[in-house]
């Protein structure tokens, strides 16, 4: 087998060596009834050219080739092509978590640079290594916030992305926690100030606000964050599209930035590999899950980069840790690096207000269903969502989401995305059909 | 003698802060085709950020120079053998690379209509059945992302179904040879931990287990083989015992890189159980992750896994979110697909045959503590699965601990084993070699451990000053904590 | 002091053919679909060998170590700075090499019907017309695979056009700084080499060429820039020169990235060039190669172009095989157009922007010049172009030569510049930084060469047993000249 | 611009240091007629993500997702994905030609094992590290042989690929050489023996035949080579499908083989770039062109490996040099290299086998024109060549080479391929398209 770096003849000098005659040997110890001695009903191994065939097959049968205005927490940018040339190297590709700093010195280096961009995009003084994708680093960044006030109950906008709501649920449910949702104005599409006003308490450890929301609107952080900070609670910022940070001010208030990082280079496929991070105020990090690099020195004198403040985390605290996660997105983080470093300052910019300017062409073409401003999503009123769909895809076109799978209340609402690769030919299209 | 590196000028190279230049770009994009939009005016002057201060500006040049750079600074399973025991650091294939990367997969976005998602649906059923059948399980959720976030969801799991019966109870039984992600779970889904200790074997020994399982027990969570690369023999009467108290068995599969094609779980008597698709699956390890969590369960918890769930409609794949006793989702979508799409590609490749690379990771791990054990004490006086762990209590005699014999391999080319774990072993070096390194390496990989101890008779203070090839000399871990500097400031 | 790189260790590795075991496989094939054949009774025995003697027997996961290991021994342009004056090794886009492997193009068979290659066929129209307008000239084939192969195809073109008149002739004039492939050319063309000399400013002297001039000669073969990146400052006349006695002026045309975008050699009557696309254009040099050696003509030439041309009808693409004045082919199919599409990528990415990078390769050499010209002798007493070449002069004096110093600059993390060439240089260092350096690179490289003119001063042996720091010190060259081992035996 | 890795601020400082005000200033020393001074007539540049789409599209334009049958010296064999992980690696990529040794021991160390392979592939003492294709390495393969022999004629078997001898005829028609044909036999489809007999003489320096030969038929080279020996010239053995080797005997009796790697990993791109490559005996390595690595030590006595024989070479003996190639197309060459790794000995004979038993299935259900045995490729008689590949083109099939083009003799004969590659459906389509 051609993972298998052995011929029989030095399987046979090793097992000389061991003292086995035959590699069943080597587990003769386990009971009967513990070993599985027949043969495991999976077909026979393939060749490489087939396993390329079958997902080639598989990949012609999913969509390609069509436009798309799906947007809901994956995005469809541009992967510039050092993205893949750079994490395809073995080096990168191949290599363990970094603990052995003097032999891992290049993940280090560009984790930390990678802690520094989220910093400087966030406005905030520390980013770890990254979550699993944002729907797990909210709940995360929730149960922070929880340990920080002691408290034990969050406030989470209805406009955060539903499935992050639903993790958020899975993950407080056995913690004792009571989390309550916070209603958007129905004419805004923005968190319902008035009414949070009403729920915040002084028994309330974080409020969870999504920026751009869910619908793609543009939250107004500062009265939420002055609100959550009156009660002695957390303001966490969540977001799913991080391309907006080019543009839009990171809310200065916020105590815990939680988001995902997909639309940094990293493609769909079909919901994951993605990275999440969590970013926070100097202050918090103790309270802070995941791994973090910091700089120090090596015994020449050499600055030098390393793992640090384990102590939060599970191999040295184990049930005291600020969280169990171990395994990171390493590799999907480092993609985002890249693609931070290939746009750079001015390119983040420029690619946000193309982003802008795209979803304003097309949501100045669709009646839209709230009045806030939007970064690159937008909610569309249509007559009838699922018409409009079918005779997009008839189009090769990928309509929008419609909304109503998550909130019955926006019945005939469709959340559309428009990026930088979204085409005027095809914006026009979506505007014909609802139109028709 | 140190046969396996010699030295070679590598890049110095600083950090993207201080390359940056005003006004150097390393993108392009179109034109664009509609027109532009005043940010402030759209967003609000308020909402509008002036710049994003410090953020890096290169050329594509610099780019790649950087990160080429850097990536020589890392150790690699394409350079050589990472003996990290527990870790489970093999051969990663590039096909998986590329097929990972065919562009119906990977710009699928989650949401798209299921009449176009029925090739990566079909690819989640697929692997699915795959596990469920080498694992003996009967049902297997994908959603986790990783080995951790398999437990938290086995452990939802169990709780779910003894909710289900009245009583979601209070503890978790965990053997003190744990992974640290063991008990971090436990508290996560709100149980506490209780811990058991192994016996002179390493193995957990039924009888104080038995002592120790009543009615507040929800679980006992095992690694199997254990972290001493121990299978633990007695678990069918282990899960006797918790059956009878009504609790369930929950099986860490970090180590099932010694099981497939040979044993299989579900035969005898665990109720839930995840694998770490980034270590028995190949998937690459990227420096840190992603991985993938799968959780593998028996009929009677199948009810409560996280929704959606596929199902097949006539024809089609469907995604069915009527789940009324699901535990909920434990991730958006539908799991780290990429890495479900790699794992599928290495089983393919494999297939039936995935048995005799189980022999083949035994084999190494064999051989290697018969080169060994001569001169290093072995942990446990068992037999050895597809990890060996050694203690340094020879060596530690002499002041040379585990660390730095850890640090000393690095000097002979390689990559340390893992440091310290299991807690239960005094200096622990455990050793897992995987069934994807040569003898050629083992072989070199032995005599850097022998020569080690050698020098450590000979002339310790070398192996405590180590590593003294790197670019990087011993980095002080001790200041990185105690004042933490944790982004770059101008 | 060495600031750019430091030592790390770098992995040994043995040669395939020692690293081989009977029996490992790193293949699988498909299972055969039809029966299978005995090649004996297919071929006949005799015509059906044994087995192929010696030939390796590795697994994938042996074979991507292997060269992964040996790549870690090469410097890269991906690394740092290639100083190598005449050689433009430059930024290779990563994007080049991803639209290269586009399915359509890459798997493309030159004898697939016209209707299903019109994309293939475009992009070489493409091309062809983009150096056409970037070189002034008239038409441009793209069938040489590098820039020997191109200098042949011009000489060739020549040849044909003055046969057509009646007289090929006998001699081509090639000045004394010519790169070597200039004078083999001329012989494979059938011509006797005339060499000329330079003037001391490292130019042609057109009263000394007037002289050579006469009715035997068939063309002049001229780099311009010439090989002292100088810029023949009276080309206008010589070929005015060689036009008035019937003969012809073809270009070398490797320098070319001193010009594009800044001065046209079609318009200063030059009749025939070749470009190598792997030089200017930054296709990757891979080691050793591929290139291309397009040749562009003046329209007196175009009729006398290898065969087939391509030619519009109407909506599409046709070759056109009937082109009777040809030269004939000079290499099979159409060139080597994996790497006219990277060409091509180059050349849309900069666009008219071309002008720039020129600019900025001129700006890159002169300031360069200018840091080092105060510890090193300048070649020659003229303005440099997109290179410029020192002597050793100065430190000969001192014993220490060009070919020690360039050794010297691995040890500061450089590759070495261009040793001993151009020949007329005594101990020449010929350093062309191209476009694509940054101000911090060459910082560093002018930093090294003034450390090292100090080492000479203080402590030469250094220099002279350099390199210290890679893992395979100073090569025998000799002894591998005088007793040459060409393959490996066991 | 993205590849120019330079601020206006530092163009400034640098022109500062030079003493120049403006870049213009730096080739203002070009008399005013070579000065370019208008605006090239190209497009602006474009962006990584247009470039991307218009290379797309170009590839759309050809031919997708059809099989083939055409072989003719381009070979459809899979390429495994290991040759594109090696060859994208920045080390082997971008490094130059390997002058200084001690930071090239990676490409020289590749460049060896490829010379040992290649020697082993075909039964001769030394190979080059590579030529630029096959056509170019049989013209000089001959010229070789002319300065070996100190003779001015070569004997070409018409069966020889036919751009191949149009090279061979560009290359030599200004040498005073006389290049003389040798026809194939009608009914073997090998070259004609007798006639051959009739041609060689005392002034002959080679006898060039190719196989298997363009008909895909296995040529008998032993009295090839006696004859050729009998007259004082040398047997050249040209060669298109490198996979061939992996079950044909290498005629031991050649003294130079010339020949084209496509076929090991080197995908068919158009036409190029290729790999063609030059072995012969030992005695001839002196007249051999292009470059070549040798085994020798370094100053610590490790092995290590250098280019040699540079004496034959342009950059040294400029016009006496046996050849003008400089540039060769290495990395091409370590594809081949790598293909060989990776298949090694059991894999290259399987793949030989298996295009064996797939040609010798269709050639089985087809009339075919020749009786010679055969590899992979056999010509097949039609009724019309042209109706028979339309009809395959609808049912996406790429059938022939229609042979006509290339010998007016063999009007209506096809030349066809089969790979490991083809598949018995198809197979079976061409079959039924010939039968109809
Ligand atoms: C025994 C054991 N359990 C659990 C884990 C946690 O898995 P992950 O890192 O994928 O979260 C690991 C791996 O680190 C492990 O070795
Ligand atoms: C001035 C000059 N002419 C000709 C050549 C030959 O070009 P190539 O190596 O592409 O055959 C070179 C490059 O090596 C060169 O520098």
């Amino acid at each position: 087998m051609r993972y298998l770096p052995k011929s029989d003849l030095e399987r046979r000098q090793m097992l000389d060596l061991i003292g086995a005659s035959r590699l069943e040997d080597l587990y003769a110890h386990l009971p009967e009834n513990i070993r599985f001695n027949g043969d495991l009903n999976v077909p026979p191994g393939k060749s490489e050219y087939e396993i390329a065939d079958y997902f080639g097959a598989r990949g012609g049968e999913n969509a390609n080739g069509f436009a798309s205005f799906l947007g809901a927490g994956v995005y469809h940018h541009y992967r510039p092509v050092l993205v893949d040339a750079v994490v395809s190297r073995g080096e990168f590709l191949t290599s363990y978590t970094p603990y052995q700093a003097e032999i891992s010195q290049g993940t280090l280096t560009s984790i930390f640079e990678f802690q520094t961009m989220l910093c400087q995009l966030t406005g905030m003084e520390v980013a770890n290594a990254s979550m699993y994708d944002g729907s797990t680093a909210v709940p995360e960044a929730a149960m922070m916030a929880m340990r920080v006030t002691g408290r034990k109950r969050v406030i989470v906008a209805r406009s955060v992305h539903p499935e992050y709501r639903e993790v958020l649920a899975t993950y407080t449910r056995h913690q004792n926690v009571e989390v309550v949702e916070a209603g958007f104005d129905n004419e805004s599409g923005a968190i319902d100030l008035r009414a949070l006003e009403r729920i915040v308490d002084k028994n309330t450890a974080a409020v969870i606000v999504q920026s751009p929301n869910f619908f793609g609107g543009v939250e107004d952080i500062q009265p939420l964050a002055a609100l959550a900070h009156a009660n002695g609670a957390l303001l966490v910022h969540a977001f799913t599209e991080a391309v907006s940070l080019g543009v839009l001010e990171p809310p200065p208030d916020a105590d815990i930035v939680a988001g995902e990082l997909q639309s940094f280079a990293i493609s769909p496929s079909y919901g994951g590999p993605f990275a999440g991070v969590i970013a926070c105020k100097e202050k918090y990090v103790r309270q802070l899950p995941g791994r973090l690099v910091g700089q120090t020195k090596d015994a020449s004198g050499n600055r030098a980069f390393c793992l640090t403040l384990a102590t939060r985390e599970q191999h040295i605290r184990r049930e005291k840790a600020t969280s169990n996660i171990c395994t990171n997105q390493a590799l999907i983080a480092l993609m985002a690096t890249v693609f931070m470093t290939v746009y750079g300052k001015r390119g983040l910019r420029e690619l946000a207000e193309q982003n802008l300017a795209k979803a304003h062409y097309l949501g100045g073409e669709l009646k839209r269903r709230f009045t806030g401003p939007y970064f690159n999503e937008f909610v569309a009123q249509a007559s009838a969502c699922d018409t409009i769909n079918e005779a997009l895809l008839r189009r090769k076109i990928i309509g929008g989401l419609p909304l109503a799978r998550f909130y019955p209340e926006l019945d005939g609402a469709m959340l559309l995305c428009c990026t930088e690769m979204s085409r005027r030919g095809h914006m026009d299209a979506v505007a014909e059909e609802f139109g028709a | 003698m140190i046969k396996k590196v010699r030295q070679h000028p590598n890049q110095n190279e600083q950090l993207l802060f201080e390359i940056s230049s005003p006004g150097k770009t390393g993108y392009q994009l179109p034109e664009l085709d509609v027109p532009p939009v005043d940010p402030s005016q759209a967003l609000g002057a308020a909402h509008t950020r002036a710049e994003i201060e410090g953020f890096p500006e290169v050329s594509e040049v610099d780019a790649i120079r950087h990160f080429t750079r850097l990536s020589t600074w890392n150790y690699s399973i394409d350079l050589g053998m990472y003996p990290l025991g527990s870790c489970t650091m093999k051969y990663n294939p590039r096909i998986n690379e590329q097929v990972a990367r065919v562009e119906g997969l990977a710009w699928a976005h989650p949401y798209q209509p299921e009449s176009l998602a029925q090739g990566a649906m079909e690819i989640i059923a697929e692997l699915e059945g795959a596990l469920a059948e080498i694992t003996g399980m009967d049902a297997v959720t994908l959603q986790p992302a990783a080995g951790a976030h398999g437990e938290l969801t086995g452990i939802l799991l169990i709780r779910a179904a003894l909710e289900a019966q009245g009583n979601p109870r209070q503890k978790v039984i965990v053997p003190d040879s744990a992974h640290g992600t063991n008990p971090a779970t436990v508290r996560m889904a709100g149980y506490e931990t209780v811990n058991v200790a192994s016996n002179e074997h390493g193995m957990l020994d039924p009888e104080a287990l038995a002592k120790a399982v009543d009615e507040s027990v929800a679980a006992l969570m095992v690694t199997n083989p254990n972290t001493l690369g121990v299978f633990e023999e007695r678990i069918t009467e282990v899960a006797h015992i918790l059956h009878a108290k009504g609790a369930m068995v929950y099986m860490d599969g970090a180590n099932m890189n010694a099981l497939a094609g040979i044993s299989r779980p579900g035969d005898y008597g665990i109720d839930v159980m995840h694998l770490n698709l980034h270590k028995t699956f190949s998937t690459p390890h990227g420096g840190g992750g992603p991985g993938s969590g799968a959780v593998a369960v028996r009929r009677h918890l199948e009810p409560f896994l996280p929704a959606p769930r596929l199902r097949r409609a006539g024809d089609t794949w469907t995604w069915d979110y009527h789940r009324p006793q699901s535990i909920g989702r434990v991730r958006a979508f539908y799991g780290n697909f990429g890495v479900l799409v790699r794992a599928l590609a290495f089983i393919m490749a494999h297939g039936k045959g995935i048995k005799l690379a189980t022999q083949d990771a035994l084999l190494n791990a064999n051989y290697l503590r018969k080169l060994i054990e001569p001169h290093y004490d072995i942990a446990a006086q068992a037999p050895s699965m597809h990890e060996c762990v050694f203690s340094d209590r020879r060596q530690a005699a002499r002041g040379v601990h585990t660390g730095s014999i850890a640090k000393r391999l690095i000097d002979y080319g390689f990559h340390p084993y893992t440091v310290s774990f299991p807690l239960i072993v005094e200096g622990a070096m455990m050793i897992e070699p995987t069934e994807t390194e040569s003898k050629r390496e083992l072989d070199l990989f032995a005599d850097a451990l022998i020569s080690i101890a050698k020098e450590i008779e000979e002339n310790p203070q070398i192996v405590l000053d180590a590593p003294h090839s790197t670019r990087t000399s011993r980095v002080d871990e001790v200041t990185a904590a105690r004042k933490p500097v944790l982004r770059w400031q101008p």
